[in-house]
């Protein structure tokens, strides 16, 4: 009753949260193996970079939104550029889009239905 | 602006007020005989107070029209409107309950070119009313809105 | 040529004149004008259909005997489509006071907050 | 059965217009009362639509009849001809199945207004546009005539314009209302010509006597090109989606979500133009990948450019017009399927239309916890936000619950819709599941910027927020109740309402027809 076919695949979502629980308790158990002998506040807990010392965060210091994902929207700047500049804010522009999608259907339109 | 035209336009103005609003009354009276009907009288209506304000300009209004009045008029026009079309919801919502019942608007009237009954065609009349009322206090109130807002930019 | 298109031809006219002032022309005010051009346009189409040739008009109140009707629904559909049109005009125009209050402009092209 | 469910199609939109005119009045007697009022509307309205959807569905989403005026509608002409002349409701599967949504989104948003405007004048006004924009919303999904869809699609139009430029001390509220009123208004009148060119060639106005009669000729052809794009415009495709940022992002947080299912009323209106009024007297082939296209262009720009604003309002204004391309390719490979009727096109039809309730449920989620968060942090800019997660606890939560729904992270009721959508468009072409799935892990990488930018790291000093008031964390938690109720339970509404209604798109157009014109 709760699960759902397509006809090829099927969907369960009281199977899949009870196996995603299993694996949760799983993972505890495993996790549950590991050195109980680490102690907080010392060494053990810092960031290994190289051997480097670790540079010291200033005070407030947030990773804010657009700071994220700003290598994949570089490596698409090509694309960003052109679809940004599409986004003109031009009621002019807005008004013409809708008359040339307006014209391009009658064509595929009549000719096509 | 605000101290409106010429003499001779508030003394023609003052005349044809009346009759202007006797006409668009007229409308909204016979909508349901001949072209016209709530919308049309009340559009005429509210006309007339646009004249007033071109005529007299904002300074001639003062407390003859109140805003907040003509909005809570707007409101009832259309709760009347909502209130008639409920009036027959034991057939149906806007069954005309009272068309060819005797009261009143009841008379019954021939089909084909007739002489014109005023006294016919049920809910129909009372819904002109209704539309009439709110049409023309909401165009009353959209030329006085548009009004304060032009006086402001005078200001600034 | 037939007079009878003749109102069909102005109908197209005034859409495109409408769209024409939509797209090229900078200034709220007659955007707004245009917006009412492709309507009045819209509105004779409307009340066209239901034309008859030598037809009067569809009222019984005294009408003269055995001539014939033109049809009343496109009349009934222009006169709906006509209150919508005031409404829209009205709002439309109170925005465009609103912009001119704000942005001190009423120039299309720099009317551009919302972009990206 | 009772006087109210024979008359629930009707009042479905008498009830919302009555409160929209009555509340500036009820208004002058205080905000307590005019509170109550407008909840008490809204709430029986609600409670309308759950009834109309249990008769319908009860009854298989066969398609009924409510006429407005009087019992017989098809009054026989003297010259023998009967035509339905009456204003007709004709609700069916798909029908109920959008007011439910309507009911939904509407109730919700309702409700939370009361905290978020608690502090502002002009409320009645406020709540009389929002109410009469139900009530347009409602008229678009019962109507049976398409005159009278069009009526409903300006009522909107006007309301929702309103609503977007209701503070009008906000200069880019005024300048969003003005280009989304333009555009509407367009739409509109190009719907307008469309039903004048159909009324023209074969006289009528009523859906199902003009599907009759339809023949596929140029005038019909020229009309469903009017029609299709100028639907499609006011459901927001790209490219004609520019407006939908603005309208979304400017307009009062509670309206946002209100606005996403108005979006959804219109693309309501396109399925119902292309599958009952024209089904298959066009090639179906056409419209049908007309619909993918847009859907394709839908999601990938909607997505790549929500993943670039930095306000938040913004970024989920994208997201929900990213959403509208997911019900467009769904329902779009359904018909373009239509005429073989394949297995995986009716799956297609059913993932779609199923897309539909749970985009409103999510989207309308988001919203309202964007107006939460912006309202405590007063700016609405997402470099300027951190740290809101330390003392908006429950907010972030469903912040969370909205952002993995919507980008289809199982178990939530977003996977389960794209699921289906992904199988059955796969089906057709691979490479529209390829866009899909990796669109949805996009707006996934999207929710974890706007999460990371406005609930993590430390909280800047300037920046205020506490808790939101329970007023508007009850409203959040029924609409995160129904993400969850829906993602773990997809078979059973799939089979009690989505089917019904795909199945009423899908095979329903002989049945809508003759519930008409009998026979």
């Amino acid at each position: 009753m709760n699960g759902i076919t397509s006809g090829f695949g099927a969907w369960n979502p009281i199977a899949w949260t009870l196996l995603f629980l299993g694996i949760l308790i799983v993972a505890f158990f495993v996790r549950s193996f590991g050195r109980k002998d680490y102690k907080r506040g010392t060494g053990q807990t810092k960031a290994f970079l190289s051997g480097n010392e670790e540079p010291a965060a200033p005070a407030g210091l947030h990773v804010s939104g657009d700071n994220l994902y700003w290598g994949m929207v570089h490596g698409l700047s090509a694309y960003y550029r052109r679809v940004r500049e599409w986004h003109t804010g031009d009621l002019g522009d807005y008004v013409g889009w809708f008359i040339g999608v307006l014209a391009l259907i009658f064509v595929i339109i009549v000719w096509g239905g | 602006m605000n101290g409106g035209m010429s003499v001779i336009v508030r003394t023609v103005s003052r005349f044809v007020y009346g009759l202007i609003l006797v006409f668009g009354f007229y409308v909204i009276m016979h909508g349901h005989l001949t072209p016209g009907g709530g919308f049309q009288g009340g559009a005429v209506v509210a006309s007339a107070f646009a004249l007033l304000v071109v005529a007299f300009g904002a300074a001639g209004l003062k407390g003859r029209l109140n805003a907040h009045l003509l909005q809570s008029l707007e409101e009832i026009g259309a709760l009347a409107f909502l209130a008639l079309g409920f009036l027959g919801i034991g057939t149906a919502f806007f069954y005309n309950l009272l068309a060819n019942s005797g009261g009143l608007f009841g008379a019954s009237v021939p089909i084909g070119p007739n002489n014109g009954v005023l006294d016919s065609a049920g809910t129909l009349p009372l819904m002109n009313w209704a539309v009439g009322l709110k049409v023309m206090t909401g165009i009353a109130s959209i030329v006085i809105v548009m009004l304060i807002g032009a006086r402001k930019e005078e200001v600034k | 040529m037939n007079l009878g298109n003749l109102p069909f031809i102005v109908s197209a006219l005034l859409v495109v004149l409408g769209i024409y002032t939509l797209l090229f022309k900078r200034n709220l005010i007659k955007l707004v004008i245009g917006i009412s051009l492709i309507e009045t346009g819209v509105n004779l189409f409307l009340v066209m259909l239901g034309y008859r040739s030598k037809g009067i008009a569809p009222i019984y109140t005294f009408a003269p005997a055995g001539e014939r009707m033109v049809l009343p629904t496109p009349q009934a559909l222009t006169l709906t489509s006509i209150v919508i049109g005031l409404a829209t005009t009205a709002l439309l125009l109170s925005f465009a006071v609103f912009i001119w209050r704000h942005y001190g402009t009423l120039d299309v092209h720099r009317i551009k907050e919302l972009k990206g | 059965m009772s006087a109210l469910s024979v008359h629930a199609p009707v009042l479905l939109i008498a009830i919302p217009l009555l409160g929209a005119f009555a509340v500036p009045l009820i208004g002058k007697l205080g905000r307590g009362v005019r509170d109550a009022f407008v909840g008490l509307i809204a709430a029986f309205t609600a409670a309308l639509a759950g009834l109309l959807a249990a008769n319908v569905f009860g009854n298989g989403g066969a398609a009924s009849v409510y006429v407005l005026g009087g019992k017989p509608f098809d009054i026989p002409l003297p010259s023998g001809m009967t035509a339905p002349i009456r204003i007709l409701l004709e609700v069916d599967g798909m029908s109920a199945f959008m007011a439910l949504i309507t009911a939904l989104v509407t109730l919700t948003a309702i409700a939370f207004s009361f905290s978020y405007w608690r502090e502002r004048s002009g409320g009645s006004m406020y709540h009389s546009l929002l109410l009469l924009l139900t009530a347009g919303i409602f008229g678009m999904e019962l109507t049976g005539d398409m005159f009278n869809f069009f009526v409903f699609l300006e009522v909107t139009s006007i309301a929702a314009c309103g609503l977007i430029g209701f503070r009008v001390w906000l200069g880019r509220t005024q300048e969003a209302a003005f280009k989304v009123m333009t555009l509407y208004t367009l739409s509109g009148l190009f719907v307008l010509l469309a039903i004048g060119l159909l009324y023209g060639e074969h006289g009528g106005l009523n859906i199902a006597y003009l599907a009759h009669s339809l023949s596929g000729g140029i005038v019909d052809k020229i009309a469903l090109g009017l029609l299709l794009t100028g639907l499609a415009m006011k459901a927001g495709a790209v490219p004609m989606h520019m407006w939908a940022p603005d309208a979304y992002g400017e307009a009062p947080a509670p309206t946002s979500a209100v606005l996403v299912a108005n979006s959804q009323a219109s693309l309501y209106g396109l399925f119902r133009v292309l599958f009952t009024l024209f089904g298959i007297t066009v090639s179906t082939a056409t419209t049908g990948w007309i619909l993918i296209v847009f859907a394709l262009l839908t999601i990938f720009v909607g997505v790549t450019m929500a993943l670039v604003q930095s306000d938040i309002k913004r970024l989920i204004a994208y997201g929900a017009v990213s959403q509208i391309g997911y019900m467009l390719l769904g329902v779009g490979v359904g018909l373009a399927t239509i005429v073989t009727k394949p297995t995986y096109g009716f799956v297609a039809m059913q993932g779609g239309i199923f897309h539909m309730v749970n985009d409103a449920a999510c989207i309308g989620l988001l919203f309202l916890v964007a107006g939460a968060v912006t309202r405590a942090a007063g700016t609405r800019d997402l470099n300027k936000m951190g740290g809101l997660a330390h003392t908006m606890k429950y907010t972030s939560v469903f912040f969370i619950i909205g952002a993995f729904a919507l980008a289809g992270v199982p178990p939530f009721n977003g996977f389960a819709s794209k699921f289906l959508i992904y199988e059955a468009s796969f089906k057709l072409s691979p490479f529209l599941a390829i866009i899909a799935i990796l669109s949805s892990i996009l707006l996934l990488a999207v929710f974890v910027k706007a999460f990371q930018g406005a609930f993590l790291g430390p909280k800047p000093a300037s920046l205020g927020g506490g808790e939101a008031p329970l007023g508007m964390l009850i409203p959040m938690a029924v609409l995160a109740l129904v993400v969850i109720a829906f993602g773990l339970f997809p078979g059973f509404f799939v089979e009690r309402i989505v089917t019904p209604a795909a199945r009423a798109l899908w095979f329903g157009r002989d049945a809508y027809i003759s519930a008409i014109l009998g026979g």
